[in-house]
């Protein structure tokens, strides 16, 4: 195996007094889909947000143990976050696209990083929206506002947006429940082109997705990983008896 | 049909009726202002100084005064609000300090006009020296601006979606260029909206003015516009009556044999300039969002 | 992007202009500007501001700004010296908490107050005791005096104005008024007074119109002449003082105040009369003396 | 190599945090400037109005408890005359009784305007309930004094000055602020409650009444008292048809006077420092008080209300 | 998985076992219809046999349908998987025990070998031990004593072939009269050793089903 | 078959001139749950609310054909639509329980309807959430705020709300869309449980749902039942195309 | 489905195909060996059967795996268990294939019977084409042409197993040298029967491919 682009070893993460994370040891391989998966609550999404530092902006929480992105400690002080976030682009859960016309939507990033030449930014324009699979459904409108297009369009946009600036790692945070079964699927299909250039790490609450879409599944309960593995193994023979329960959806 | 539904259709009935009656009451205080206003309304009106006690004045002076006395204070009180509210909806964190913060905030806005006129009287008419003085004036309005025009607009930040946040920061935005770029941008038609209505306010407060912008409209010489010279339609220094301070004044001290159709008329002009303020705060609102979200 | 920065060079470029034009202006006109602030008195307040009016008009580059704000305030203003001007219709010693010391009196005009009442009571006339009965509240309705079957309605102007410490000097002869609805502005008085069946109050003279009816005291009627001749007893004096001896804009501006041109003007198209023409003067304990002129 | 450019990139101060550092302060300054600004009129009114009692030796009893407003004058036990319950009472009836007038038109206009014909609502309502809060109080007073007390005169008896006449001038101008947030507040209600109550077969009246007043009560009862903040702090309307008179009311169509059209009228004729300008500031120290009060009603309410979210 | 998938497995389960059983006793009776030649008994389990492939093409389809609602991962779909797969197993186990009792019915009447019928009645019993031990541990996904089984009855009837074989072919070249009947007990034999090889499958369907893993006993 | 307890003949309904529902031939059995799938936009939402008349909230709908609830037609002028919804429930996608107790809010129907013996309405509300498999979870908190339950538990609140009025029918629009998955598979559990004295028609954009619990399932696209058939059909051998496509996943 | 899931199963049916060319090729190549008494190429008939076999493994545990991950149903279910079933029915059917092989292998140097063998050669030919036409038409989901194969087959082999086992009865009971030859010739017949068996099978889960309906042909 290959070293990991996202790493994690010792990880914890406390909300005052409330531990959310526990010595989480996660290693993500480049150019793979790993899932995150668990039952809500179980610290999917904290987990996530501290893979680009987005954690940092909430008010008591303490975060112990080493989050590395190609072997560089992101939690050294030294880190510039908006590099780092830069390189560690993040899509919601909720299409958020900024209420600007799709080429501003896109080109923001890059503008308030002090791109100006323009056939740069039209070029760049083409290239993400072609990756994010939206370009032929947009390429007439990019001057239109983002938020007239539909939740499917608009959370591609979104993933546009995030390969705009060219990251190296995208970290989606169920990007795709708010969306309707069509939508969500060419959101799917959008990400298994992706993986081809980019390292996608998702958190979903459905399994078919996750099983569908992602080569390692990382189950989460309580704050802990319960075990991650190839996805195929996870859904076809966990080791973990936890897990056969979940992934089988015998819960709770 | 049962009983329960007749319940509910007497009861909407007596709604109907309500609203009716709301809108009757509005109707006629608009009318009245207006049909015993409009008609002494004339270009002459508009334009020409007041008399002090022979017929014939006009608003012109006073009508300037309060566009300029508005938009003095909003130059003044909109960076201060946009600041303090951009901290207060972003930066602040959520413990008593802020919410200390947001009532003494809260009180400054509920406090009687009267008190915060005085206030400025005294700290800038008396203490600063500035006389009654149009900065004087534009400082309490500030004053009195402030508080409503922070609360404005952290409404309008508060109601961008924390979707467009993350966003922003997941696309390696510093917070502050979060704010400045993105948050501010889709909270400007909410901004917009309210600076304007905080300007109907404004245009309208009489009791902050009467002890600082004064209350006497010195003739002004309009080929002046420097702002140096204390004849100048610009002079901060001018003591500055506006066209609420005129209306108050007439109606208390005025002399003149026409005072009831000048305070009508000043009334039906103020009340016309806030209705345009209104609808120029929708349109406004809604065209700058469609600008923004179509900028080319 | 584009559109942005076009406004904000388009800013810029209004500024420099701006700038350069205020300048080119401002040298050839600003060297002899001044300007002094009169305050206080509403009563006051119309003739000062209509003098100083024609003063400027007169005299280019000079300001005299006219606030009212109550004798109160011109009281105190003046005494701390924030302003050039107080107006006052009070003698400074008349008035609570201010230390006349430094204070120069300059007795601008006289006033005459007359109570008014609505039109419909049915009364023009009244003795000084009736009117002090009214006024003390032992009288409620207008029959008793000879009115209409109509209940009194009493309006007061605010304690410490000016008209109503005059008003109670010098018609209710010391006696108080009964404690009832008070405004703090004679216009105020005026259209109530008019509007309002039964009403009584007192304004200056300046202030009665058609809209209400004055009342003759002991057969005297609120006249200017019979203010000159002191037959009409309720009276005073509007001061405005200065800070110490007056010196440049301000002496002028009063001594301009005093001249015959503005006092044959101005005084009588507003209503006041001018120290000059009274043939009595009073101090501010209410002695008379038979004199005329100015203080 | 490559890890090493990333990390010298990843590591270097950059020019954004700088701008976010100065960015942060700028806004903070503002906020600080805000806050010096209410402190110092807090303390400035605390201090002056507190000398009443501090300097001149009024006591508190007989400033809350008296009701001779006089602070010229001496009392006949001996003691200076400000005795502030006229004004106090005065101002809590105009207050309550705007209060208690305006909620349920206030409520009935908005549920029109949400509920029944929000189409209509939005269009006439709404832009003149707008336009109503912008109209200067000098306006409304003046509207008072011509139409409102004759009208009250004419039908209540009495001089037509009162608190009656206070109270159906504040009625309307405090309306359009109640309107106005009770719209938000029911607007804030969620389409599907309405759905929920419909389904369970209640009718529309029944929907309203059971399910979306219950759900907007803490909003309304804000809204409500934001109106009464309103109504508490305005003068110049009121001023001019309360009648004005430091009186105890014995009815509501007697004279009165309310903390705030005393202050005012009573400023400019006073000297500053004197007993009486201080006595004047105490009224505002109440006032103060007051503001405080009413906003931490405001906000116990809506912390009652979130709760209850 | 929901309420109803575990109601569901538990019920295509038993239809499994009871198939099971079915088979199972089909084995048991050709085989002794087979040694007491008993055409009767033979004749039963033929007709039998059409329930049998009844049963199991229900058992395909609800299996198949059950993947098709219920979506099921790991052990779940195993357990349907596997049935799936094993009762192919089971009906052609199932079917060669149709071919013996079909034996048992032509041999009727021929002349027969006695040592080659003890010898096949030795056989059949075990490799009728052999099936119901399958299918046991299967019901029970018991891996263990499916390895067991399987490891236990490999070499002894493998041996069996040989042991019927040789005399057959003995008895054959001595007296061609008896042809027909030693062909038949070579075919019972080779059914009996197919019905084996089924049984050795499930036992591999039983250690899939426990550990997931497929492979090759034997 | 028995008559059914629900049909819709010729159904057509229009929004303005937007005609969302071409003539709906639709028949629902007792004590079966019918789920009703199809992309977005396809009209489920708009046919549900048909049932109980719910559209007729909406300006400018025009309905045209029948709906019958047992053999009664719901649009005849005659019906009283108050007891009509009585008869037909509706649980909503958003867990929306009024901001009451949770007693006030078990109570809300009956109340209206002028229940008011106390010990009647204990009883109800015991019944009714022990139906919706709630009541052990709130029984002790009965006077508690409805909205300080999860998510799951609100929307148990909601149908035990629905069942506490008695009704025939419960309709459900999307009812677990807004919930986690566990939470989905407790609801579910509820609907199969309620299965036996209710009759159930769900509207659900997770097709797995539908296989799951469903009895019935009815395809709609654009306005139209595409196929409506047994669940299991439905998802092992469709007889269209289209419901093949769909039901696979195969969108777009 | 999504994409991964169609890239997916056309791997796995091009596996399944390879399969079923591997085992078709053995089949041939089985008869032919028996027929041209070609140890050799017996020899690599049963080396190769390993490879069936692993392959099989492979595509079991492949279309699990997919089922486990991608949930199908309806059409794409079916392709998965189609496969998941008949690749038990090929492998078997190589089993078979390598049983002639060894045949084969075992029959070289014994005495033969021409005239049975010429049969034999004939009954492979024919079960070798049934063979391939049922996996060609399993590849194309051609339900028409394997109802057609089952068919036209299903009497034709039958009656060779006659044709082979009266002569062959007849040399023996001629001549007991020829007894081992025989019996081989039997079991040849007995496996070329079972691939015939299997074919159709094939054929049915052609059927079920194409239909979702479980059948029994013949
Ligand atoms: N800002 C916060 N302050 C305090 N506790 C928090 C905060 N955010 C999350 N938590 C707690 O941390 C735990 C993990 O939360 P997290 O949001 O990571 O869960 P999750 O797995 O993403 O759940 P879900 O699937 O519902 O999104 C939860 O118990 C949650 O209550
Ligand atoms: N109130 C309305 N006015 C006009 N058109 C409407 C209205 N409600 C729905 N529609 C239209 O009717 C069609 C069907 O809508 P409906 O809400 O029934 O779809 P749905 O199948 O429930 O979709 P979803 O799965 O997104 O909930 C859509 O095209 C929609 O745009
Ligand atoms: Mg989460
Ligand atoms: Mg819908
Ligand atoms: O002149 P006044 O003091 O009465 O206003």
């Amino acid at each position: 195996m290959t070293a990991p682009i996202i790493s994690t070893n010792n990880l914890d993460l406390y909300y005052g007094d409330f531990q959310a994370l526990h010595q989480i040891k996660l290693a993500f391989q480049e150019n793979e889909i790993s899932a995150l998966i668990g039952p809500s609550g179980c610290g999917k999404s904290t987990f996530l947000r501290c893979l680009n530092r987005m954690n940092d902006m909430i008010d008591g929480v303490t975060i112990t143990g080493a989050v590395n992105f190609r072997d560089q400690d992101i939690y050294s002080p030294q880190t510039n976050l908006v590099d780092l976030r830069k390189e560690i682009g993040m899509v919601f859960q909720q299409p958020n696209p900024f209420p600007f016309s799709v080429y501003d939507n896109i080109t923001y990033g890059l503008r308030i990083a002090g791109v100006k030449d323009k056939q740069k930014l039209d070029e760049i324009v083409e290239r993400s929206l072609k990756q994010a699979a939206v370009w032929d459904e947009v390429k007439d409108h990019l001057y239109d506002n983002a938020l007239s297009f539909s939740g499917g369009q608009q959370q591609r946009i979104c993933i546009a947006r995030v390969l705009a600036v060219s990251p190296s790692v995208i970290l989606m945070d169920e990007p795709t429940s708010a969306l309707d079964p069509i939508s969500s699927a060419n959101i799917e299909n959008t990400l298994l082109e992706l993986k081809k250039d980019y390292t996608i790490i998702i958190v979903t609450h459905n399994l078919q997705q996750a099983s569908r879409i992602s080569d390692r599944t990382a189950f989460f309960m309580e704050g802990r990983v319960v075990e991650y593995d190839d996805t195929t193994k996870m859904f076809v023979n966990p080791d973990d008896k936890q897990t056969e329960d979940y992934v089988s959806g015998r819960f709770g | 049909m049962n009983r329960m539904q007749k319940q509910s259709q007497v009861a909407m009935g007596l709604l109907r009726a309500i609203a009716g009656f709301v809108v009757l009451i509005l109707a006629f205080l608009i009318g009245y202002i207006f049909i015993t206003g409009l008609p002494n309304i004339s270009w002459k009106f508009l334009t020409s100084p007041a008399k002090a006690f022979s017929a014939g004045g006009g608003i012109g002076i006073q009508l300037f005064n309060s566009f300029y006395l508005l938009i003095l204070a909003m130059l003044i009180s909109l960076p201060i609000a946009l600041g303090a509210s951009i901290y207060l909806n972003e930066y602040a964190k959520d413990n008593w300090f802020t919410s200390t913060i947001r009532t003494a905030i809260e009180i400054l806005s509920s406090l009687p006009s009267v008190v915060v006129g005085l206030f400025g009287f005294l700290l800038f008419v008396v203490q600063y020296n500035f006389g009654f003085s149009i900065i004087s004036g534009a400082l309490t309005l500030t004053i009195f601006n402030l508080p409503l025009l922070t609360r404005n607009i952290e409404e309008a930040l508060a109601s961008v979606a924390d979707d467009q946040r993350q966003g922003g920061l997941g696309l390696g935005l510093s917070k502050y260029e979060t704010i400045i770029h993105i948050v501010v941008p889709a909270a400007l038609p909410g901004i917009i909206s309210g600076i304007i209505l905080c300007s109907g306010r404004v245009f309208g407060e009489a009791a902050a003015l009467i002890y600082t912008a004064g209350q006497s409209a010195p003739a002004l010489n309009f080929a002046d516009w420097n702002p140096f010279n204390i004849d100048s339609p610009l002079s901060p220094l001018r003591p500055a009556e506006t066209l609420a301070v005129h209306i108050w004044k007439i109606n208390s001290e005025g002399i003149m044999p026409d005072l009831t159709k000048v305070s009508s008329g000043s009334a039906a002009v103020l009340v016309l300039a806030i209705l345009i303020f209104n609808l120029s705060a929708r349109y406004i609102g809604r065209k700058v969002f469609e600008k923004m979200t179509s900028m080319d | 992007m584009r559109k942005r920065t076009l406004v904000k060079w388009i800013l810029v470029l209004v500024v420099i202009i701006a700038g350069i034009g205020s300048y080119t202006t401002r040298s050839k006109r600003a060297t002899n500007q001044q300007s002094i602030t009169a305050v206080g008195s509403t009563a006051l307040q119309p003739l000062v501001e209509a003098a100083s009016e024609q003063y400027s008009a007169e005299h280019s580059g000079i300001f005299i700004n006219v606030q009212g704000g109550g004798s109160g305030t011109g009281l105190s203003q003046i005494e701390s010296g924030a302003v050039q001007m107080g107006n006052s219709d009070l003698f400074a010693q008349e008035k609570a908490g201010i230390d006349p010391q430094h204070l120069v009196d300059h007795k601008i005009a006289v006033v005459g107050v007359a109570p008014i009442v609505n039109k419909k009571v049915g009364v023009t006339r009244l003795t000084t005791s009736q009117l002090i009965a009214i006024f003390t509240g032992k009288v409620k309705n207008w029959r008793a005096v000879g009115g209409k079957n109509i209940p009194i309605t009493l309006i007061n102007r605010t304690q410490g104005s000016g008209t109503r410490v005059t008003f109670e000097k010098y018609a209710l002869k010391g006696h108080s008024s009964a404690v009832a609805q008070e405004q703090d502005s004679s216009g105020t008085v005026r259209q109530i007074v008019s509007s309002t069946p039964g009403a009584v109050s007192y304004v200056s003279f300046s202030y009665i119109n058609k809209d209400v009816q004055p009342i003759s005291i002991d057969g005297v009627s609120p006249t200017e002449r019979n203010v000159m001749l002191n037959h009409w007893k309720i009276w005073a004096y509007e001061h405005i003082y200065t800070n110490g001896k007056p010196t440049g804009l301000t002496k002028k501006f009063l001594n301009y105040l005093q001249t015959k041109h503005i006092q044959t003007t101005l005084f009588n198209k507003l209503g006041y009369i001018s120290v000059k023409d009274m043939h009595y003067q009073r101090t501010w304990k209410g002695q008379l003396s038979k004199e005329s002129g100015v203080a | 190599m490559q890890n090493q450019k990333l990390a010298k990139q990843l590591m270097k101060k950059s020019k954004t945090a700088r701008y976010e550092r100065f960015g942060r302060l700028l806004c903070l300054s503002a906020l600080l400037l805000i806050m010096v600004i209410v402190i110092g009129i807090i303390a400035f009114i605390a201090t002056k109005g507190m000398s009443t009692f501090m300097k001149d030796h009024i006591s508190m009893k007989d400033f809350f408890t008296g009701t001779i407003w006089n602070p010229g004058a001496k009392t006949p036990s001996g003691h200076a005359a400000v005795g502030a319950l006229p004004m106090i009472v005065g101002s809590f009836l105009v207050t309550i009784l705007a209060a208690i007038l305006s909620t349920p038109f206030a409520i009935g206009t908005a549920v029109y305007m949400t509920e029944i014909s929000p189409k209509r609502g939005a269009k006439i309502l709404q832009p003149v309930t707008e336009l109503l809060v912008g109209i200067p109080s000098v306006v409304y007073g003046f509207i008072g004094l011509s139409v409102v007390v004759p009208f009250v005169r004419n039908t209540f008896g009495g001089s037509g000055f009162g608190i009656l006449s206070g109270t159906f001038v504040l009625f309307v101008m405090i309306l359009p602020t109640i309107v106005s947030m009770t719209v938000d507040s029911l607007k804030s209600v969620p389409t599907y409650y309405r759905q929920a109550s419909l389904a369970l077969g209640a009718t529309k009246w029944q929907t309203i009444w059971k399910v979306v007043l219950r759900a907007a009560s803490p909003g309304i009862l804000t809204a409500v008292v934001f109106g009464m903040a309103r109504a508490f702090g305005e003068a110049l309307a009121v001023q001019m048809v309360i009648g004005n008179a430091s009186l105890m009311p014995h009815n509501l169509v007697s004279p009165a006077s309310t903390l705030t059209s005393v202050l005012t009228a009573g400023m400019g004729n006073t000297v500053m420092g004197s007993l009486q300008n201080d006595a004047l500031w105490s009224l505002a120290l109440v006032l103060l008080a007051m503001s405080l009060f009413f906003n931490l009603l405001v906000h116990f309410i809506g912390k009652k209300g979130a709760f209850s979210k | 998985m929901g309420k109803v998938f575990d109601e569901e497995i538990v019920t295509l389960k038993a239809d499994f076992m009871k198939l099971g059983a079915m088979v199972g006793e089909a084995i048991t009776n050709a085989g002794q219809a087979f040694i007491d030649h008993d055409v009767h008994a033979a004749q039963t389990v033929v007709t039998n046999d059409h329930e049998i492939n009844h049963l199991q093409i229900h058992i395909e389809k609800r299996s198949f349908e059950m993947i098709a609602l219920y979506q099921p991962v790991t052990g779940d779909l195993r357990e349907v998987v596997g049935i799936l797969k094993a009762v192919t197993d089971l009906e052609r186990a199932g079917d060669h025990a149709r071919n013996i009792a079909r034996a048992a019915i032509s041999i009727k009447g021929k002349p027969r070998i006695g040592d080659v019928e003890r010898i096949v009645a030795t056989m059949a019993k075990e490799v009728s031990e052999q099936y119901n031990e399958s299918i046991s541990s299967y019901g029970e996904a018991d891996q263990d004593r499916a390895k067991e089984t399987a490891k236990r009855f490999d070499k002894v009837i493998d041996s069996h072939y040989n042991d019927i074989a040789a005399p057959s072919y003995q008895a054959m070249a001595k007296d061609p009269e008896i042809v027909n009947a030693a062909i038949i007990y070579l075919n019972v034999t080779k059914d009996l050793g197919r019905i084996s090889d089924y049984s050795t499958n499930i036992c591999e369907w039983t250690i899939y089903l426990a550990t997931g893993k497929i492979i090759e006993l034997n």
